[in-house]
């Protein structure tokens, strides 16, 4: 997979994110405060100008500029988070101009550790992490197997999506919807929801490639 | 929605841009969304940044000039702002005495102030942070982000102000804006929700007798949803949560703070039962700031702030202020 | 009606209480319903009284003290108060050099201010009294009960306030306060209605884009209806109306006033916007005022007023001045 | 008609104002500020205390003490002009003990005069004067003439409320409602609805003391 593939799964991204733009606010403002969508339209809008201002050659320099991007442009927590998860991800890719499942599964183990090393969150605190947690291990499980690209993108997407319906029923312990207590039950968290689009717009992106 | 707005999308930069034309002792860096003293950097002087979503006017760039904030970082509306701004603001009121960052305690403001410090760090500025976080509405546990920073903010950022502009250094300044977020503790109620620009419909409903406990700044529903009552009992059940975590003695300073849509005459009002509240404790209102002070958009409501004083505390208050949204002493 | 209040019919009386406890620099009559400055009678000062319909907060309890009102007297909501409220009050401010009445033009109150002045005749007290009429949405003409006291009611007060502080004598108060009136005019605009607390509902319906254009300041419908817009063209349309009625030229001073339930991001919008069109037309906000100042219960909405100033009337607008609504160089 | 009669009619207004006070309150939520009603209901709350406390012994006393106190207890428009109209009645009343027709038309006559030196409204301006002067001249003409009680009171309550009727298609040249302009027109004004409504309860504590 190379530096196209990549440049594809942010197009992927950004075009889901803005359409699912009012839905991560509605779950937003259930729980938060109404401005999740809006916040990472606005990153993957910067992100795409940035990619195209200059191409990125490598897998590795497009996922680092994207997290560059969405750390000075999207601010709340998830800017941070995901901002350091791509940065984390393009760094372990290095520099290679293409790269193979096992790369993009360290790639993901990274971002994951990333985002817990600085939001600290643990899987069952109804955040992102409830989604890239179980996401990020069912794709390295199944490229460790040797499975196909599909039938492991597949383990990626399902695992995400599950995780991020499990979300539903967790009390939030981080981020702003901790602050309901038991009132956080019930709803889908919207970084989780998020995540699970990001991680569904790479499966995308890679399959269309093939 | 009606608003008095050009685009959502551009009410961060227009309110910016009607802030420093209305008040040209402010400079304003457009692009980062910072509002700036305009003598800074002031060699010497530890500067003083805080910043924050938008929406919560005056704060924070209603609180920048003499005795208050150095600078102010605008972020979108209910969104912190993003390192990059965080850092501009830094390094334009830098005087070589280091700069003290004042956050709210959200997890988005803690996660960017903390790059901004890092990147400052690079640069070679000293950077201290202090948290606020002084909402009793939020059990301070395993179980939650912690407190919000919600009204201390305001008393943080003037009595370290005023320290600042007396020329003490940043240990010191450090030092006594944590002892006023630590003597600090508030409460807010809703009774409507707010509306945010981009969002065009309310954060959440609330029925026509309805009121939310235990909100913070942001529309994020509160603790839990009650009917409205008096002002005299309202005023009991926000000093009573108070109350039951820090206790009310001795010379406090007290803030009756509207969240942006409710008229001055009830804040009065609600005021009137909050001293009546306090001196029935034994304590005394020595101080006390009424209006809006830290909103919600368009919210209805109000929130209270209570801060034990001390005599040093009491110094620093009652120094000389001069900012759009406070000033007395000149 | 969500209203933070004990009752409806104790809302102007609790109020008030408020405002004293929290300003102990005032004394409050509290059987007349009116606030006096502390330090008043000051033999050989003239005494500055004005009053009206309460609801309007700040406005005009929150303008007495140094530099300002000598006492203002508070009507139940929207009802100018009685003859008796402002007799008291000229009383208690009489330091034997007269007392100005600033009286907004309201029928009811020219007629009670008139009683008030014959009550006070009879009983020795100089009383000259100055009206405001400063709402160009209304025509002046036999068609009306001519133009309506607005904005300017709070320059009047703060200029006129500032030449008496300074010493000069009822005369020349009584003429600086008819200047300012003169040279100001005002134009108000609603994007909500408001809610009387002994009336529960909204005095008139809005539909959800529309807005109610040349309103005062008591929930009276305007002279039309429209479709909300930008705050580029609301300025337009306000800035316009006052322009046809006064030349905007030279330095001016501009209030972009809140009517209560409009936060302050929204009002520094339209203050850039007010200012681009001003500057646009070759004049200069040589001094403003962005807030809620003259309100209108919990109304979203704003009005502008513009005085045409002078040399001496920027000296005095920037005189110390120190009121619970107004306050700086002291 | 002694004090007794008087002091019915004010306690009937007081009674009808209090039962009539959110119509009368939602006439000036239309073209004026919305407390008409809550204005009068102060005031003759007010006025039957006063009445209470030491009750004249004659009709112009019971009026004159009305009057001062309407004006110490209504503010608005009408606190004074009402307060006048009462005061200027029991003024032209003097101290007689007992008034006959000739002198209540004296008295109303009065008080109309001194509502219109205070207010200088004219008829047509869509006032209170709209119902006062059209009932008034009625009255003064009945007893002239020598009709009954029953008969010029009559005709003062039919004057009354038709002047209070012919309000609704004027446009206010005079108080709030003359800022709305053209607006004004197709609503009844406030304080005409309250004058008819004064003047139908003159006629019925007069009638039931007969
Ligand atoms: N400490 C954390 N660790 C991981 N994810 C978090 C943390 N705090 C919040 N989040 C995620 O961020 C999302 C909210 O993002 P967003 O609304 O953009 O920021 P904000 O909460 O500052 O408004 C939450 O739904 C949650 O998934
Ligand atoms: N100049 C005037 N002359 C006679 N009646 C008047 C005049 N101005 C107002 N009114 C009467 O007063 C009524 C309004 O009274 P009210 O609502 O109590 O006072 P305000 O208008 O001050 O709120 C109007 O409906 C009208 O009948
Ligand atoms: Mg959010
Ligand atoms: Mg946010
Ligand atoms: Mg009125
Ligand atoms: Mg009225």
């Amino acid at each position: 997979m190379d530096a196209d593939v990549f440049r594809a799964w942010i197009t992927d991204i950004a075009a889901v994110i803005k359409d699912q733009r009012d839905h991560l606010t509605q779950l937003d403002a259930a729980i938060g405060d109404a401005d999740h969508g809006a916040n990472l339209n606005r990153g993957f809008t910067a992100v795409l100008a940035a990619l195209d201002a200059d191409p990125p050659a490598t897998p590795g320099a497009v996922l680092t500029l994207t997290g560059r991007t969405l750390i000075s442009k999207v601010g709340g927590a998830s800017g941070p988070l995901y901002g350091t998860a791509f940065r984390r991800a393009g760094r372990s890719l290095g520099d290679a101009s293409d790269v193979d499942l096992a790369a993009l599964a360290a790639a993901l183990e990274a971002a994951l550790a990333g985002i817990q090393q600085l939001g600290a969150a643990k899987e069952g605190d109804k955040t992102m992490v409830d989604v890239l947690a179980p996401a990020t291990a069912a794709f390295s499980k199944a490229v460790a197997e040797g499975q196909s690209a599909a039938d492991a993108l597949g383990a990626l997407v399902t695992a995400a999506q599950s995780g991020a319906e499990a979300t539903v029923s967790m009390q939030a312990l981080k981020g702003r919807a901790s602050y309901l207590g038991p009132r956080s039950v019930g709803h889908e968290d919207p970084g989780a929801a998020s995540s699970a689009l990001i991680l569904g717009a790479l499966r995308d992106a890679i399959l269309a490639a093939q | 929605m009606k608003k008095l707005i050009n685009a959502p999308d551009d009410v961060v930069t227009d309110a910016l841009a009607g802030l420093a034309a209305a008040h040209p002792s402010l400079r304003l860096d457009a692009e980062n969304k910072v509002v700036i003293r305009g003598d800074a950097p002031r060699a010497g002087k530890v500067g003083l940044v805080s910043g924050g979503g938008s929406g919560h006017e005056p704060l924070h760039g209603g609180f920048v000039g003499y005795g208050m904030l150095d600078a102010a970082c605008a972020g979108e509306v209910f969104t912190s702002p993003v390192p990059d701004q965080m850092l501009a603001a830094t390094k334009a009121v830098s005087g070589d005495a280091g700069v003290l960052h004042i956050v709210k305690n959200y997890t988005g403001d803690i996660l960017n102030f903390q790059m901004a410090a890092e990147l400052a760090d690079d640069e070679g500025i000293e950077v201290v942070s202090v948290v606020v976080n002084d909402d009793v509405a939020v059990q301070d546990s395993l179980y939650t982000a912690g407190r919000r920073g919600v009204g201390a903010t305001v008393f943080v950022e003037k009595i370290a102000g005023a320290l600042a502009e007396a020329g003490a250094p940043l240990a010191d300044v450090a030092a006594i804006a944590r002892e006023v977020n630590e003597r600090s503790r508030s409460f807010g109620v809703a009774l409507t929700s707010c509306t945010l620009p981009a969002v065009g419909k309310p954060s959440f409903e609330l029925a026509e007798s309805e009121i939310e406990l235990g909100i913070g700044i942001h529309g994020e529903p509160g603790r839990e949803r009650t009917t409205i009552t008096t002002a005299h009992n309202l005023a009991g059940t926000v000093l009573d949560a108070i109350g039951d975590d820090m206790p009310l003695s001795g010379d406090l300073l007290v803030m009756v703070n509207g969240m942006g849509g409710t008229p001055l005459m009830e804040l009065y009002v609600l005021y009137a039962e909050v001293q009546r509240y306090i001196e029935g404790h034994g304590a005394r209102i020595a101080r006390n700031l009424v209006g809006n002070y830290i909103t919600s958009l368009d919210m209805q409501g109000f929130s209270v702030t209570v801060t034990q004083l001390t005599d040093d505390l009491t110094r620093l208050w009652d120094a000389p202020v001069d900012t759009p949204g406070l000033r007395w002493g000149r």
